[in-house]
């Protein structure tokens, strides 16, 4: 009896508990909450905080090779299958309609990719503080954070920088759901009142056939010039094209519901797996908090000032404030330009303008990941 | 590898990386705009077309009852 | 021509039959027929017993490392992935409500696990027949019957005793199939008219913070105390957290709907596939048979005697046939507490009040799952 | 191993088993006896609104059109 | 810099391509394109068109062992788990009504099976032709497109020929979409003016009971004879049987559903894999287009001239017209039957009389299969 | 192997393939005809019955609400 139950107490939780998995199940418990009491992109940052708090269990091994988070980091995310899937649903949930209409906002969502190449050189520069030592493929990991696209920076944390996912998709997903307070105070820094009132035409109407033609156009482009960026953009086309054909409801209906809930479940249940102890209370996570944070607002600021641009050239038909929505955070970004834009003028409806650059942000930065695949990679 | 040659490094990455989305999303702007002259436009508005099919009660009605023949076969 | 005809005859079933496979092809039609006529549990039992036809299919290899349910069951048995999704999905399926109204009648759910342990006792004590040979682990995997819940028996028994699985979860689902006809006469010779009679207080209504709270702290405490428990009761928290968090509603819904519809799918045709001639026809399934049903009335005797200690100490505002609840078997066995309650006194519902007890089976019986993980395992 | 000695470990699992499970069940219930009392009380009640929303033929109709909305877009 | 530039220039598409995956890609689109604008089974067409392109993508190996396709492949099609998934959901789609309210027509299923094993001996017979060079398994694997049943013919070929498995499930799905245009010319040929405008009396009303038995007979009698088909005769009747035993209608939804969406989507993307370039473009593919034509042409004809026969037979109360429904190709065979019958006799409704053979025709061609699975494989 | 070896063996499996359909789905039809003529007839038919349930209007507005009740929830 006496052995049994000291066999009990050695495998109870308090008997096993180290410090570091305490602070991870802290943390775990905060992102939930902040998922739930503050909104913040609840979909994935339940399942990764749970996910957080099941992997830091003492004994039960649950992230182990054999538990059940460990079985499905292997199977989905270690071989990229779940961003994959992911991004199909994306491309079958989204709308390229406005993109369509107006195809030069796509600039817009160019621009503001710069977020990830400057927080890239950042990460390289942090190597100078001590205690920090970032290698390319992690730096390039990080600076991934800065396509606000969590999937795209999933896929590529997975591929570059396994040890460093955990803290790069809770950033991605943080700063994701911070864009709401993060955009607009660089919007109003960046833009004039008179830019932030401009009024912009109605969108005209896309027909069905160049809505087909386009994920076969955008994956033609990638396969050409980039093909490492085809796992990413051909999903994304390939989704896409389950919508537009109108021929596949059932498949299209099915990868923006029934599959992507499934895979999102496993995916951030897997990705909170890695919030293991050692790897994410370092000065490292601080490290990829601060330089997400940067990489935000360098893409915001650069999509803004590119807006800047065209504001000049298309002479004031173009609104400045909708470039904030080329970093993407679908479509999160592009609601932001719209209430900015409520604010200066309440006539002033951008919501369907920013969503072509906020679109064209997802493409811009699956072409910035193709990028930093193909050469760190 | 030494601090100042992966600084050089990132900052050609940083180079290449933009200019291989600029090149990419310029080209397909333009390839866009072309396949917008040459398809020729729709007589129906198909997304407007969509908006009504909501508010058409019969449709609604007929959809409903095939999803739930569907379901019931 | 000859040549060919031989080689097709020797591949026939006709050819190639056991005695033991084409009795074990009678046991799927009979799970089967039991299912579809009676009502057996069908959504477990059909899928069994048709694994356990096709396992049985000589030629075939269906069951084998190449075919199908060898496939599944490699993927989703052997790992424990099915069970675990199974129990999220109940989580997310559970209303946790009626328990958190009144927690003090968890402890009915706690008592009744002693049908588990008593059968533990059992089946070890079966070893003194002649022709049966029990292990520790096969004792344990055996008395999870006990336990009611169909999922945790499968965890368990997979983990233990894959030989003996296939009987394991005939017996666990059959006998659950079987609560309404087992508990009715315990409950009779252990309850007197006036107890049965007794009326309980309207439950009180508890609040959304409370509900999502619970999944949280629950696991808080197993993993405490019990990190063996913590897959199964995890994903069961987890389950229940998707669904009362009220913001990841499409997650909760494909947790409970497509997901587990899925899962069970597989599931049961995995475990069919344990249906094996060699291992179900022996005089061990029978010892599992009989200490499964011992293991149920030993337990809803368990739950009824502590409901009639409660009924004591509370002044009699508790009806101790909720106690017969605590075994779990959600929700059959709640209802059938009520059916005899309405039989003592048509006015007398007490299914929202087995409920709660009900559902702390269901924990109950995960908690001593992982203390014979942790022990025996 | 002998059946005494496995009669006497099945035993001590009852015990520990038994132990466990009251453990942890008494703990939970003390935990969320306090918890009640520190929740503030809701003022609407969350089941019965749900249930209610399903009668009220106004949310299911936008409902409806929401989802059509969303299905065709 | 320059480094960079070469080596991203070195990654570019156009560095890399071959002329065999130009090739490959345009006829990805165009199997896209006939699937959209032709309407041809765009549910699978689709996904291999576009599996197709993502396969033949120079540097990014998607179709490689690491690759997504590569991935789904292995899991999928190498283990036969989603054909078999598909057609468990086939099963839960089906209505054998017709098929029990008058069972003699099965022969009319039958018949139609000659093309599978005509079409055997023609692709051995091409050997004689310089080039081309067809093992028995390659025969017995192109012959089974025949069956005009899709996931019978993809199981069949990733077992006997996973070489040709493109190319064979092209054609299959090409040729099922073809029916229209395939069969009514032999259709003409074959029947005379009178025989096609003969009237067919209205079906008896089936059972609930027969309904479920079936399944459990068609699986007997299969595992009996040839239970190197009960792999895929097994899966049907699982599908079928969760349909028609009425009590597990989440599962009978979800397998008719979601699930076989999701495999659908992985199915049709793991056979576009094997669009290779240096598999697809040969003779042997020419080869297999042809005798996939001959395939059906003389299945159809088989079934008609069974057709013929029972007209006589039966004092002319069968309409020859349902025996080219024989073929399978559900239901689009038993539309074609109709549509000729309308046009020879206004008032003749066909289409579910020809239902019957149309289902037996997929269990004529599993039976098929399973012969070739059982004496070649 | 020789290509009149191979020949020999297709024509082979052309008679045992076609014998072994032919007999499984005669054995069918024998066997189904003997299961119908056991089998009760049915004093409600069924499939009509589900035929019924689809046009009565009121049942399926019902469960369209439910249905998108439960797709909204
Ligand atoms: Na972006
Ligand atoms: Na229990
Ligand atoms: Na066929």
């Amino acid at each position: 009896m006496e052995q049994g139950l000291l066999q009990l107490w050695a495998s109870t939780g308090l008997y096993n508990f180290t410090f570091g998995q305490v602070a991870m199940i802290v943390v775990g418990g905060l992102l939930i909450f902040l998922a739930i009491h503050k909104g913040f992109e609840p979909l994935l940052l339940i399942p990764i905080g749970f996910g957080g708090i099941l992997a830091n269990i003492p004994v039960a091994a649950i992230a182990g090779p054999d538990g059940l988070l460990g079985i499905l980091y292997q199977a989905g995310i270690e071989t990229g299958v779940f961003p994959l899937l992911i991004f199909m649903g994306v491309g079958a949930m989204t709308d390229f309609g406005p993109l369509l209409a107006r195809p030069s906002l796509m600039i817009l969502g160019a621009a503001a990719q710069f977020g990830i190449f400057f927080t890239l050189f950042g990460a390289i520069a942090m190597n100078l503080i001590p205690g920090i030592e970032f290698s390319m493929a992690d730096a390039a990991a990080i600076a991934i954070i800065g396509g606000a696209d969590g999937p795209t920076a999933i896929y590529v944390g997975s591929r570059l920088a396994p040890d460093l996912l955990g803290a790069i998709a809770v950033a991605a997903y943080s700063y994701m759901a911070l864009v709401p307070i993060i955009q607009p105070p660089i919007m109003k820094l960046l833009t004039t009142e008179e830019e932030r009132k401009t009024k912009m035409t109605q969108l005209r109407k896309v027909s069905k056939l160049e809505r087909i033609l386009f994920p076969l156009i955008l994956l033609l482009v990638t396969l050409l010039l980039l093909p490492s960026a085809t796992p990413l953009v051909g999903m994304l086309c390939f989704g896409n094209l389950l919508k537009e054909s109108g021929v596949v409801d059932r498949l299209s209906n099915t990868a923006q519901n029934e599959l992507i809930n499934i895979v999102t479940i496993f995916l951030g249940l897997s990705v909170g797996s890695k919030l293991a102890a050692d790897k994410f209370l370092s000065a490292e996570t601080l490290g990829i908090l601060l330089l997400g944070m940067v990489a935000f607002s360098i893409g915001t600021a650069a999509g803004l000032i590119m807006g800047k641009i065209m504001y000049r050239i298309t002479g004031k038909s173009v609104n400045p404030l909708i470039g904030a929505a080329g970093v993407s955070a679908v479509p999160m970004a592009a609601r932001v330009a719209n209430k900015i834009g409520l604010q200066a003028n309440p006539q002033n409806f951008l919501l369907m303008h920013a969503m072509g650059p906020n679109v064209a942000g997802v493409i811009g930065s699956a072409v910035a990941a193709g990028v930093l695949l193909a050469i760190v990679g | 590898m030494e601090i100042e040659q992966l600084l050089m490094q990132s900052l050609q990455l940083l180079g290449l990386g933009m200019g291989a989305v600029f090149i990419i999303l310029v080209l397909l702007i333009v390839i866009i705009s072309i396949v917008s002259k040459i398809v020729p436009e729709e007589v129906t508005p198909p997304p407007g077309m969509i908006q009504t099919s909501v508010d058409n009660n019969h449709i609604v009605a007929i959809s409903a009852a095939l999803h739930q023949y569907r379901k019931n076969r």
